[in-house]
């Protein structure tokens, strides 16, 4: 399938923010039909390199030539029309409009005048079908996207970025920016078929942080670091350690220290029973100890966000207890759940975790404020000097307590996150729902480094991992969720490892 | 939304005018030691300012007629303070007059009664003198504040309650149901008008029911959707209405004609607008307008202007004049159809200049068709 | 933060440029009028600014946690007729008792905000017809001359520092309190999460619903202050009467001060100039010799200019 | 997919059943309130609020504010009336004095809407100033204060003539308020203000022409005003600046109270024509009822009050979040 006309070919692009040489003289050239996985740290200059092949940005120098014609794009439409289509990290659909308008709001946007016309559901609706249809999702055009499920919105986006059609004869180039971040072990099996399906007719170029899963789709790798792009080979030609050695600029990554698992004893720091909340979770029963982590695991619709969502008082449970230190608690709420040495870091980061406009330090001193008071008084310097160590300790990039923490990483911002709740004088229990969610390898190790330490120095965690493997690394007890009901749990401490099918087979 | 209507500057609210008069500072000061000492003051330090509530309502737009007549016939350069519906832009606009160091000779038409206390002390301490039109607090009196505060002058809203009142029972041979609609709720032109109205009706025509009262905010918009409410909620029953003023008469018979009832209602109001004079003449819905009353914005400022003027040139002491003149009543006239030829007169292109005139020539008391008919106590329980 | 980025900072346009936008007007309209920069002038400016001063302080504090309060103009007029009522008979102490009720009002404003979720304007604009209405009954719709203990409260008006009449400078101080209450307290820095991302200060235990009462208490607080503002200056008080148009001029008094109509920024202290700049543009119209028909129009333009000049404007930022 | 549906229908049928609580009371209260008379008042006086409601509803949904339209009610009522029969000028343009009036108001909203999207002013304030420079252009056309009425019969008339039953004034609302809900749902230009309402950022960099259709939007709804204007001159018979008096107040809480978030992209032209009626027989039920009007406001509002808390109660959660 593949043949030799380079559909994209990139000379020496640059692109510079202050003195910060985002992109560094990037050569690169696409192939027919070819799929390459681009692979990278946060801040390696990835995102910035997709974002001037989308229009969204705009190279200081360096030229971009597309099927052999050199473009200059002036905005996203100009790529679009060009035959670009991309899959953004963060989801950019409208979710007041349906499934179909979505699909089609670039398609529409090109059609120069007629963007004041007329709009033609029925057609709109045939064709989304199509593509739809052609992704192999089932999914109705005319459903409003807020009502759908992460996943199927996600699906969406591909279905979007799949419908480019830039003219007879000219192969569209489809660019996936972490498509499979946010998805579940199953889904991610439905993308990674339709990419290849999508070599049929175009040209991909695929962004992930799960290294097996780019060795698994892709026929060439390149890797970017600090702005330049150091390795471009072929994957029958590389291993997954290959790839990381070249990722990271130096071995700084905290080493995996093997833990004792601490078998169940004592008091459970938070125990819940029959615990129920309608068409979300019913009868759930367990217990989580100090130094133990539990990992919830399950499809998208088992319920385990949900429970954790219960468990720190966010939602209301309609029956069972939760007991607290082996106390029953009573109107459970944050703010009791706080008060009682509880902390929850959300999956969505950027609208529940953190308060993107303030400082990091600001984030930091969010909800543990007592040792930041002089008198009744908030001490800028004693909050910034509890930022400031909380950054050392967790090595957040970059070194400044005042930038608002919206303008960092995601995996810094996660950093940052976890910071606010580990200031707590005693954290308990630690409930973390997709704590790993679109963080670089790098990243991952060091926020799985805190997890692991906020356990050993006495906090129960409770987390829902993004897949199993995660769970086997990190967890002393896995609690497998099915349609809103426990269907298994493994002690790790005790029975030994699972096997990763075993568990499979629990959760559907 | 009627009860947001308060929040919008420019809406519409009813007037009272009046004007000031400056003065140098050292003849201020010459006269707070010898206030029987009549000073004669360069005109060149002088200047007269109106203060008027908004330029959207006719009256307002009259009571800078006046000023504009007076100003040229004495030659003193004017001011125009619009107020925007706002007693803090009305006072801050004030004071900022008063701050470029010039003596006011002022007519102000006060936004709200409470207004005038603090414009007043403002007058007084930048040596200038003011005459307050229509509003101020019932307990606030010019004798006690001195000199400066000149006189407070109205027209009396009673007797324009009662012209309206007679107009309307004598039409309907004192018998019959009618609807009222007052202006701002709060106004003392508004509570006064009503206050004559209804005490007229109780007394003289006893068999004359008034059915529903709502209060309008001198907005002739506001009044037609009330009116059509009240058609619908009395039907045929209404044999008359009565609006405060005539901008809200102007939307109520609109409300009538619309509903095909004009001809069997009888209106009265006050201020015979030229768009009711018109229908006085054309006789529009079977001379339904029956009552009217006769005064006029430019008068009022040229008249309230003058006093000051005289006070500030020491041709008058303040200190020394009547109570009457101090708090004055003005005389209104009573308007029917088969009077109104003799008030045309008033209305012509040059007639301010002709009331500046005669004014001039016979005082601020003493000017017809507005001479002072009373005042200076509570009794008529108009102050 | 180290020095010069703080410096950078305090000088940078959107932190500067309330103050250099009234400045520049007072210059303006000085060489046209030389009064304006003498004691009296700045005497007119800042005793006209106190009452817009203080009710855009409280609606600064409201739109800083995402809200809007448009009843807090008419809960400072519903204060300016209680406490014109209540002086001659009750003396100083009616106005502690008037600014416990008007806080409770707004407490009251911010509780139904919170436990209801309705959004803020819609309740608020039903709380302002039932203030109108017991503002007009309470008043018997009349003006209410205060003549006895009058001076009590006029002194704040007659008083003056600097030129400045004491209501400004109470504005002036309440300005300052915001200002470090939302600087150095836990209290402020939960309001401005709310604000900036309600979800997430939820998800961070902030109180949010006691923070809602507290910023619409404020927010009554400060109106019933606004209401002293303009008794002191009245003498009396009315429905119609001074006060009785402050809610848009306070908003837009905010919104010159850079305070976001969005949520989650403002600085109290810039509020003082946006109140100044906003008192001022009626004066300065009238000062420049508009036409009294012109008004209006020149006031529109004004309008949007000055906040042209001052409105933050980040690169990708969403203007609404 | 019940969440869906409880979206969709919570918000109309919590307003609905307000209006039919309020309407049944009212009967009760007093039966001329269900009478045909006063249907046709009702819509009568439904149709200005609504036709200022299309537009300003769009600038709503689109996640901005329209505070000009009484404003430009009066610039575009004063330039009508100037140029049509009427007692002060002798001028008829006929059909050019609509083209004049509504061309002011077209001018007022593109200005507007430049200044809002190519100045990067927050719309809350533009349009608080085109509010005043359109009153300004009103009072300045309004000149000597003779208030200028309307000679023609016809034109004077013709609002509250009855077509099949409903006044006129209605079915031009009417019109209006449907070719809105058109526009939403059937144009690219509908669905790209509910897009921009949702995210803006998204919707430029996904390539809509967002700055265009912001000034497009504000161009419309300045039309809308001029056209509200035009009926407010015509339903009175005479012009004033002032014409426009109380349509803010009147308009906003209506969308708001139809749902119309006023964040953005929630709601519709639909909801908000609810929220329109259930203040209009709000304030027309309390005057039949016999009201003491000094209480009015006061009632207005506490109904107000539980109207809007009884639609949100079911909606309540704990991580909900409403500004």
């Amino acid at each position: 399938m593949t043949d030799h006309h380079a559909v994209l070919k990139l000379t020496d692009i640059s692109r510079s923010f202050g003195t910060i040489k985002a992109v560094n003289s990037v050569s690169l050239e696409i192939r027919r039909g070819e799929v390459v996985g681009l692979v990278g740290e946060n801040g390696a200059g990835k995102s910035t390199l997709l974002k001037i092949l989308a229009g969204i940005e705009r190279p200081d120098s360096g030229q971009i030539e597309i099927n052999g014609k050199r473009v200059n794009f002036r905005g996203p439409n100009d790529a679009f029309k060009a035959g670009v289509g991309v899959v953004h990290q963060e989801q950019s659909l409208f979710t007041n409009l349906t499934v179909a308008e979505n699909i089609d709001k670039q398609n529409s946007n090109r059609r120069g005048l007629s963007r004041f016309g007329i709009q033609h559901w029925s057609r709109l609706n045939r064709e989304a079908a199509a593509v739809l249809d052609k992704i192999g999702v089932k999914l109705s055009p005319k459903a409003i996207v807020g009502d759908l499920s992460f996943v199927d919105r996600q699906m969406v986006e591909i279905a979007r970025a799949v419908c480019v059609d830039p003219g007879a004869g000219v192969t569209p180039l489809v660019i996936l920016d972490e498509p499979t971040a946010v998805l579940e072990q199953a889904e991610t099996e439905v993308l990674e078929r339709e990419i290849r399906n999508l070599r049929r007719f175009a040209s991909v170029i695929f962004v992930s942080h799960r290294l097996d899963e780019i060795l698994r789709i892709c026929d060439r790798v390149v890797v970017m670091r600090s702005g330049k792009l150091v390795s471009d080979r072929l994957t029958r030609d590389i291993t997954k350690d290959d790839l990381f050695i070249s990722m990271v600029d130096d071995v700084a990554i905290a080493p995996h220290r093997s833990r004792s698992r601490p078998r169940a004893s004592g008091n459970p720091a938070i125990s819940v029973r029959g615990l129920s909340r309608k068409g979300r979770f019913k009868d759930i029963s367990f217990s989580a100890h100090r130094g133990r982590i539990v990992a919830l695991v399950g499809t998208n619709g088992s319920g385990r966000g949900a429970l954790a969502r219960s468990l720190f008082g966010a939602e209301a449970h309609d029956r069972g207890t939760i007991e607290v230190n082996g106390k029953p608690v009573s109107g459970w709420s944050i703010g009791r759940a706080v008060a009682a040495g509880l902390a929850y870091v959300p999956a969505e980061r950027k609208t529940e975790g953190m308060i993107g406009g303030f400082s990091a330090a600001r984030n930091v001193a969010l909800v543990h404020h007592d040792a930041l008071k002089t008198g009744h008084f908030l001490s800028p310097g004693r909050l910034a000097r509890l930022a400031q160590t909380w950054f050392d300790r967790l090595d957040v990039k970059p070194n400044n307590i005042d930038l608002p923490l919206s303008q960092f990483s995601g995996g810094n911002q996660q950093k940052v996150v976890l910071a606010k709740w580990l200031t707590s004088p005693d954290l308990k229990v630690l409930i973390l729902d997709h704590p790993l969610r679109g963080l670089d390898v790098g990243a991952s190790q060091a926020v799985n480094h805190q997890i692991r330490r906020a356990c050993d120095e006495g906090a129960a965690v409770i987390m829902i991992p993004d897949t199993i493997e995660e769970a086997l690394e990190m967890a002393d007890e896995i609690l497998v969720m099915r349609d809103g009901e426990l269907s298994a749990r493994h002690d790790l401490t005790v029975q030994g490892t699972p096997a990763i099918q075993d568990i499979m087979a629990e959760m559907v | 939304m009627r009860i947001f209507d308060r929040l919008l500057p420019e809406h519409n609210k009813r007037l009272k005018m009046l004007l000031a008069s400056a003065l140098t500072g050292g003849l201020a000061y010459i006269a707070a030691i010898a206030p029987a000492t009549a000073a004669t003051v360069d005109k060149k330090d002088m200047v007269m300012v109106v203060s008027v509530i908004n330029t959207t309502n006719p009256y307002m737009i009259s009571n800078i007629e006046g000023a504009k007549a007076l100003s040229e016939k004495l030659e003193i350069p004017l001011e125009v303070v619009n107020s925007n519906n706002s007693s803090q832009t009305e006072i801050s606009s004030i004071l900022s007059i008063l701050a470029s160091g010039k003596k006011v000779i002022m007519f102000v038409n006060t936004v709200a009664s409470s207004d005038a206390p603090t414009i007043v002390d403002a007058v007084k301490q930048a040596g200038g003198y003011v005459t307050i039109w229509w509003n101020k607090p019932t307990d606030y009196k010019p004798q006690s504040v001195g000199d400066n505060f000149v006189a407070f002058q109205k027209i009396p809203g009673v007797e324009s309650g009662r012209c309206g009142a007679k107009a309307i029972g004598d039409a309907l041979g004192g018998k019959g149901s009618v609807v009222m609609f007052p202006g701002v709720q709060d106004s003392t032109t508004s509570k006064t008008r009503v206050a004559g109205f209804k005490t007229e009706m109780k007394e003289k025509y006893p068999n004359i029911k008034i059915l529903d009262e709502r209060p309008s905010n001198w907005d002739p918009q506001l009044a037609a959707r009330n009116a059509k409410d009240l058609i619908v909620k009395y039907g045929s029953q209404i044999n008359g209405v009565w609006s405060a003023d005539d901008g809200m008469q102007i939307g109520a018979m609109q409300s009538f004609e619309n509903a095909g009832l004009l001809d069997k209602v009888k209106f009265a109001s006050d201020g015979l607008y030229p768009k009711t004079l018109e229908d006085i003449k054309s006789g529009r819905g079977g001379n339904a307008i029956v009552g009217e009353t006769f005064h006029r914005g430019y008068m009022a400022s040229a008249v309230g202007l003058y006093t000051a003027y005289l006070a500030a040139t020491g041709e008058v002491v303040p200190s020394t004049l009547p109570p009457e003149k101090r708090e004055s009543l003005f005389k209104l006239s009573c308007v029917t159809p088969s009077n109104y030829q003799q008030y045309l007169q008033y209305d012509e292109p040059d007639a301010p200049k002709q009331f500046v005139e005669r004014l001039v020539k016979n005082g601020p008391w003493n000017t017809e068709p507005m001479p002072l008919v009373g005042g200076g106590s509570n009794e008529q329980g108009e102050f | 933060m180290n020095l010069p980025a703080k410096l950078r900072e305090m000088a940078s346009w959107h932190t500067m440029s309330p103050l250099l936008v009234f400045l520049a007007m007072l210059l303006t309209v000085s060489v046209l009028n030389s009064a304006y920069l003498g004691p009296l002038g700045i005497s007119i400016v800042t005793a006209s600014a106190a009452p817009i001063l203080l009710v855009a302080l409280g609606q600064a504090m409201v739109l800083n946690i995402g809200s809007i309060d448009l009843s807090n103009a008419a809960i400072s007029l519903l204060g300016s007729i209680l406490l014109a009522l209540a002086l001659p008979s009750l003396g100083i102490g009616s106005l502690l008792a008037i600014l416990l009720l008007l806080t409770l009002i707004g407490a009251i404003n911010g509780a139904i905000v919170a436990y209801t979720q309705v959004p803020s304007f819609a309740l608020t604009l039903g709380t302002l017809g039932i203030l109108q209405t017991a503002a007009l009954v309470a008043s018997g719709a009349e003006t209410i001359y205060v003549s006895e203990n009058r001076e009590l409260v006029t002194m704040f008006y007659t008083y003056k520092l600097a030129n400045a009449p004491l209501t400004f400078w109470i504005g002036v101080a309440v300005a300052v309190l915001y200002w470090f209450v939302l600087r150095f307290t836990v209290l402020g820095q939960n309001m401005t999460a709310v604000g900036k991302n309600e979800t997430g200060a939820i998800f961070s235990a902030v109180p949010n619903r006691l923070v809602k009462i507290v910023t619409f208490a404020i927010s009554g607080f400060t109106g019933g202050l606004a209401g002293l503002s303009i008794v002191a200056q009245a003498g009396s008080a009315s429905t119609s009467g001074l006060g009785s148009n402050l809610l848009l001029p306070g908003i837009a008094a905010a919104l010159v001060g850079g305070t976001s109509i969005s949520g989650g920024l403002t600085n109290p202290i810039n509020v003082v100039f946006g109140a100044l700049t906003v008192a001022f543009v009626p004066i300065a119209i009238q000062a420049i010799g508009a036409g009294a028909e012109a008004q209006s129009l020149v006031y529109g333009i004004f309008i949007i200019l000055v906040v042209a000049l001052t409105t933050a404007r980040t690169r990708d930022a969403v203007i609404k | 997919m019940q969440d869906h549906l409880s979206k969709i229908w919570k918000g109309p049928i919590g307003l609905i059943a307000s209006i039919a609580v309020l309407i049944l009371l009212f009967s009760v209260l007093n039966p001329r309130f269900a009478s045909v008379e006063n249907l046709q008042n009702v819509l009568f006086q439904v149709s200005v609020p609504l036709i200022i409601l299309v537009g300003t509803s769009m600038v709503i949904l689109m996640g901005s504010i329209d505070l000009s339209a009484q404003g430009v009610m009066g610039a575009a009522g004063m330039t009508w009336i100037l140029l049509s029969p009427n007692t002060r000028l002798e001028i008829d343009l006929g059909i050019w004095a609509w083209v004049a009036a509504l061309g002011l108001g077209l001018l007022l909203g593109l200005a507007t809407g430049v200044i809002y999207a190519k100045l990067r002013v927050p719309s809350f304030v533009v349009t608080l100033g085109t509010w005043y420079v359109g009153l300004g252009i009103g009072i300045i056309l309004y000149g000597n204060g003779m208030l200028p009425s309307l000679t023609d019969e016809a034109l004077a008339r013709w609002p509250t003539r009855l077509t099949l039953g409903l006044p006129n004034s209605f079915w031009l609302a009417a019109f209006v308020a449907v070719a809105g809900a058109l526009v939403m749902q059937f144009t690219h230009l509908g669905r790209g203000i509910l897009a921009i309402g949702n995210n803006e950022l998204i919707a430029r960099s996904s390539g809509l022409p967002v700055s265009l259709m912001k000034v497009s939007v504000f161009g419309l709804a300045g039309l809308l005003s001029a056209l509200a204007g035009i009926l407010a001159t015509m339903q009175l018979g005479s012009g004033s600046p002032d014409i426009g008096n109380g349509q803010l107040f009147t308009v906003i809480p209506a969308a708001v109270i139809g749902g119309t978030a006023l964040s953005g992209g929630e709601g519709g032209m639909m909801r908000s024509t609810l929220g329109v009626f259930l203040l209009i027989i709000l304030n027309n039920g309390l005057v039949l009822a016999g009201i003491n009007p000094d209480y009015q406001s006061g009632v207005f509002g506490a109904i107000l009050i539980v109207a809007i808390v009884a639609v949100a109660w079911p909606e309540r959660s704990r991580l909900k979040v409403a500004k």
